[in-house]
């Protein structure tokens, strides 16, 4: 099993969501994290001031599959969540040594 | 005798100043980072009921009581005894303690006013005891020279609703207290952001909304006067709003919504000593170089480094004392300006304004000096860190 | 005939009044969960629609029509026949359709009060059929006995804006309300916090504003009596927000902000009853006991064990008996009380907070426990879990 | 002669109407994404300055100048010269300046309520621009028409407060603003939610409050047309609310809270037009009606197709349209409608809707490709993925 | 050392917080995430029209211990946080190479 | 390729960012987290009652970066991060297997 963690540009979720779901991927773990890259922050004003926004708000994918599903899940994240543009995100893949049902305790490739 | 028409007025006039109050308690509460903003409301909050015992035992007393050589009001109205509810030295048309009521709001605004200035990083305890002192020594004092019957209303200082007793007043003791007590940590090293503008707005919205009390009441009566100044505060209002995001538009590209907001606020700001005095179009130019000059002095606060955090000096302080001089300058209604032709009432304001400032700019340092010795002006840098809601209260704003 | 001054100052007082339900609603909609926000809002809010058309109909002529048995009005002004722009009995100055909106007002915030007792786990359908039943058969009959030639203002009982009709009421019926649904899932052992205390100032501000509208509305007349109410309105109310943050501050070290807006609450509910009747002086101290004495309400529910959610009992029950008890002690304006030497006004005051009680707690009881077994009270616990918000109204408050 | 309580009534209606372009942006603020919010709000604010100053200058003197032809006012009241403390030919009792004041709070908010239209995806520049081009264009010609001596007015149209004027006039305005700028990017593809309700129900709360001022202070003094109008919009509003959740309940199962806000808004709208001119039954059945027909309105847009973000044709549009027509059918008071035996009523309410309804589309339709050729209408693609706030700001609403 | 990843229903987590304080754990992160998995969303309405929302609020924990404690911790997490039904939530084991202090500086079994 | 979990102090974060950018660490992902663990939390007050809040806000700092980088980046953060007081954080060092940019496409220490 492995963990592919995604982080990705907010508004491509529903995108990289639906193409998930084609793969047949049930579950998933979302979260809102900031993001420092080589994208460029923003510039905020506040009373005659100005200050650069160095962070870039990102959401970030957090999806437990069994090993051979890892390159197909890849793919259709890259595919879903390209812009092309600086800032698409970044992709990573973490080992998982065991998962866990809660429900029902059952635990290995059938927990996912 | 009692007129109906002008006790609606008065009475309906004060509730809408008391609303001022949580109305700067939104706005400076929307300006502070969220760890701030419940001790920042509070600190606006807590003046309507610091102020209120105040004046009922000895404050309103001290300001409009029987006037004692020109500086202060005789002790003769403590407790209330003889204001009541037939008409009083000060209207003839509505209850005495309609007056006293819509006074008092003044009263409570103005120390609330100054807490902009050190917002962030003062002790609980120190805020309440400055607030004491500084009412009782400070605004009962110059609420009395201009208002109550004082040398300055004497001298024929024009003050229509408050430009010197509560702007400049104000502005200059924030001055004192951003000095006093020093720079926020991080301060122009870390960008230090409002954290809830929608606050704000709304803030700006109810200042506003209570405003038209505080200018179009301090006629007191519903009449010709209160119409003008009704009307001129919402152009002036209107116009600096536009000026300030104008000045924005040009000095960093966008016009910002809290430029907006703080626009109208120096609008507000300025007209509130020439509301009733002059015309429509003139308070169009009154509004317009509020939005600029406010501005402008928040660059320059900027350049000089202190840390009035949420802009009290540049737009009370300064815009007061504009709106000062711009009553010497454009005053037709029922009294005339220098481009009327009487150049000694722009004298007067000068000098109203300047005695003002220098009498509270040395009296607010001296009791800041004197609390901060007694019970401590600010908290430690561990609790600034942690903020003023968890340290000194023990609350949290939100759990969303 | 009708004096514009007076019907000026009765319809903004309406509209202030007004205001105070949504106040109302920001005020408990900060201090549930966030997921409770909307349901909790919704309830006072939709209490301006249901009252509003009881009180076209039959809601006015139940309360105000003309007295049957010293116990109810009669249906004469079913549809407000007969209730147009002329003056009525009420009043000789103001438009009769003017009373009634001004009326109006009071009954809808009295049941949204109640509201708070029962946040977080009634179903919306039980809320809405308990309204409509608890202000046809409750706050109907009990304005009446008091204001609206019933057997209650015959005996003499004061009460000059509704501490006995209003706060008593509401209170009393808010401890049934809390003993028949039960405690909130978890109460006293998970903590459960406010969720945007912002909401609950801006909130406490609205009533408070309102309430001028509230008091000196009450004396139906832009004269003294309005100022006066004004006046001890104001006073007591910052008074108690000081004094409960005293309480605080002794009893578990802090002054907070939730602790001044609901000091400022308790003393708004405990001036209600006296505020034409009282001078400033004895405004204070209602207000400096006000404070005092629904903070021990709130620690005393702790130790009963209720679960009134946002304490309305110790606030309105409390504050409300407070100071009905408060204005046969310390009335002097326009009638006297037990310190002046008049102690049959402080039984009178007992006797009608007594009968008040018995009746609303008894009648609310009854609704109640037929609101339970017909639409059902309670959310399920599953629903309690997912909050009122989603599963009552199919929404979330904020996606922030 | 100057009459203070009408005066105090005619001031304070004013500083409420004042109240509803804040309470407007709040509404509007609530309902779109947290990355509008600031965008939404400015929107409306800045309405309060730009006609403010188009006001003073030329704009009350086109709306309210000496007719020229029945078609608009002259520029004999340019910069305000002759409008001044006494009083002016719409009123013999208040100043002529209180009735300017009054006025220009209407002028202001007809512009913010389109706002709603475009929300989301327009530019600041081009709104500025498109803003100062209609209030002038449009607003202006059309006010002067109906209450300015113009000849709708001398038809005999009746339109007491502005359903006409500034529900009609901006909701068809609405219509074609949101057909020229076209959808936002995902509409009716991915859900967009309201952000923070809470916003929005105080929007509807201050809205519900001011409103008082605008319909009750139409009347122009404190007398019983003006408690006439104050109760029909308390209980149209109320009702409305209620019939608007009743449709949701029948349609989709639950009744929401932003339901209850949206019902009220429709109900204020719908008696508008009506309020000093029907009794209470009859602001029953307008406020029953303003909700389904205005909840209707809503499930055909969404057939429809046309992204107009805040249902401003479906509520102001729609609910003045029906409020036009039902004054043409219950006016009792002052006028006679059809079902009083007046059929020519509801004919020349007919010919007012339908002529405003045409120019203000044919109109606004101008203006705004006007705008799109010069300045440009909407942001481009990216900005509106980032927000209105930061790219026409440089601002965020919250850092919570 | 392993880091131990639990997604748990919001309104389990004071009872899974106590299991792990009797167990020892003396330290742990929390996150608030978004759920996607076999347990449906709810319906939104907004002006007439309904919305399906499919994700749903999850608490995140993490708590890195050492490997002996893996087997008490995810059984006492199981136990607590288990309700039977649809969208308990999962737990997932992840290697940890190495664990630091920031405060002290020293890493290993005693950092956690 | 390791990734870099670091629980830190908020009004860290400034500092870190800083020192991370003179390493030459171009990328990073932040979340706002709670913590539990040795460090005492607060009190609240709520009318009259008063509850103990034991978790603090932390913020929670994830790089990716190449494995000789590892140990300066733990350096870094560590001199950074330190107050010396309870409660200043902990950095865990995951194994990485693959790194994806999603706007390229590439793969491997280039990816990150
Ligand atoms: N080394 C890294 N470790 C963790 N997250 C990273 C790293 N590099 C980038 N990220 C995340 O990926 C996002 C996109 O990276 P960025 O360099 O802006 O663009 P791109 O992915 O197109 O090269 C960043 O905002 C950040 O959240
Ligand atoms: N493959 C997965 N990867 C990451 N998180 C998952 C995965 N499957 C489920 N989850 C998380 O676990 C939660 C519960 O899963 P769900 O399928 O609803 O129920 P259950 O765990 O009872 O089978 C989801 O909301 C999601 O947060
Ligand atoms: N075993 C653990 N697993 C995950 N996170 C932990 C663990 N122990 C501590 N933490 C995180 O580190 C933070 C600091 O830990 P703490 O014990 O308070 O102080 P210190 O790191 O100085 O020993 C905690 O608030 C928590 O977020």
């Amino acid at each position: 099993m492995k963990k592919i963690e995604a982080i990705i540009k907010p508004f491509k979720l529903d995108e990289v969501k639906e193409t998930l779901h084609k793969l047949g991927i049930q579950g998933m773990t979302i979260s809102e994290v900031q993001g420092f890259g080589r994208q460029k922050g923003h510039k905020e004003i506040y009373r005659g001031a100005e200050y650069e926004v160095d962070f870039l708000p990102k959401m970030k994918i957090e999806i437990v599959v069994t090993s051979d599903m890892v390159d197909s899940v890849v793919e259709a994240i890259v595919a879903a969540a390209k812009t092309g543009k600086i800032g698409d995100g970044k992709i990573f893949i973490i080992p998982i040594e065991e998962a866990i049902r809660i429900r029902t305790g059952e635990s290995g490739d059938s927990a996912i | 005798m009692i007129d109906t028409g002008d006790t609606a007025f008065m009475l309906l006039a004060a509730a809408l100043v008391m609303l001022m109050t949580p109305g700067l308690a939104l706005f400076y509460g929307g300006l502070v980072r969220t760890k701030n903003v419940l001790g920042t409301m509070m600190q606006s909050f807590i003046c309507l009921g610091i102020v209120s015992i105040i004046w009922v035992f000895y404050g309103y007393s001290l300001a409009f009581g029987p006037d004692i050589g020109g500086i202060i009001g005789s002790l003769a109205f403590f407790g209330h005894k003889g204001v009541g509810m037939e008409p009083g030295p000060y209207s003839d048309t509505i209850p005495h303690l309609t007056f006293s009521a819509f006074q008092l709001m003044f009263a409570i605004i103005t120390p609330a006013l100054i807490t902009g200035a050190f917002a962030e990083r003062m002790k609980f305890s120190g805020f309440l005891l400055f607030t004491v002192l500084w009412s009782t020594f400070v605004y009962m004092p110059v609420c009395h020279w201009v208002w109550g019957g004082g040398w300055l209303g004497s001298l024929g200082a024009l003050d229509f609703a408050g430009g010197t007793v509560i702007h400049i007043n104000s502005g200059v003791a924030a001055l004192a207290a951003a000095l006093v007590i020093g720079k926020r940590k991080g301060y122009q090293k870390q960008p230090i952001y409002p954290h809830n503008l929608t606050l704000t707005v709304l803030g700006v919205a109810l200042l506003w909304f209570g405003w038209f009390g505080f200018n179009a009441g301090s006629a007191l009566s519903a009449n010709g006067t209160a119409s003008m100044a009704f009307f001129t505060t919402q152009v002036a209002t209107g116009v600096a709003a536009l000026s300030w995001i104008l000045m924005e538009k040009i000095h960093r590209g966008k016009p910002t919504t809290l430029g907006a907001a703080s626009g109208a606020l120096a609008g507000l700001v300025a007209i509130t000593p020439a509301a009733g005095f002059v015309g429509p179009v003139s308070s169009v130019i009154i509004g317009f170089l509020a939005g600029m000059i406010c501005y402008s002095g928040i660059l320059l606060k900027e350049k000089l480094g202190y840390d009035d955090s949420l802009d009290v000096v540049a737009i009370h302080g300064l815009g007061g004392f504009w709106g000062a001089l711009a009553t010497g300058l454009f005053a037709t209604v029922g009294a005339t300006g220098l481009f009327s032709g009487n150049p000694k009432q722009f004298v007067i304001q000068l000098v109203a304004v300047v005695s003002v400032m220098a009498f509270s700019f040395i009296a607010s340092l001296i009791l800041l000096k004197l609390v901060d010795v007694t019970v401590g002006l600010r908290v430690s840098e561990e609790e600034e860190i942690q903020g003023l809601d968890l340290t000194q209260h023990g609350e949290t704003g939100y759990s969303l």
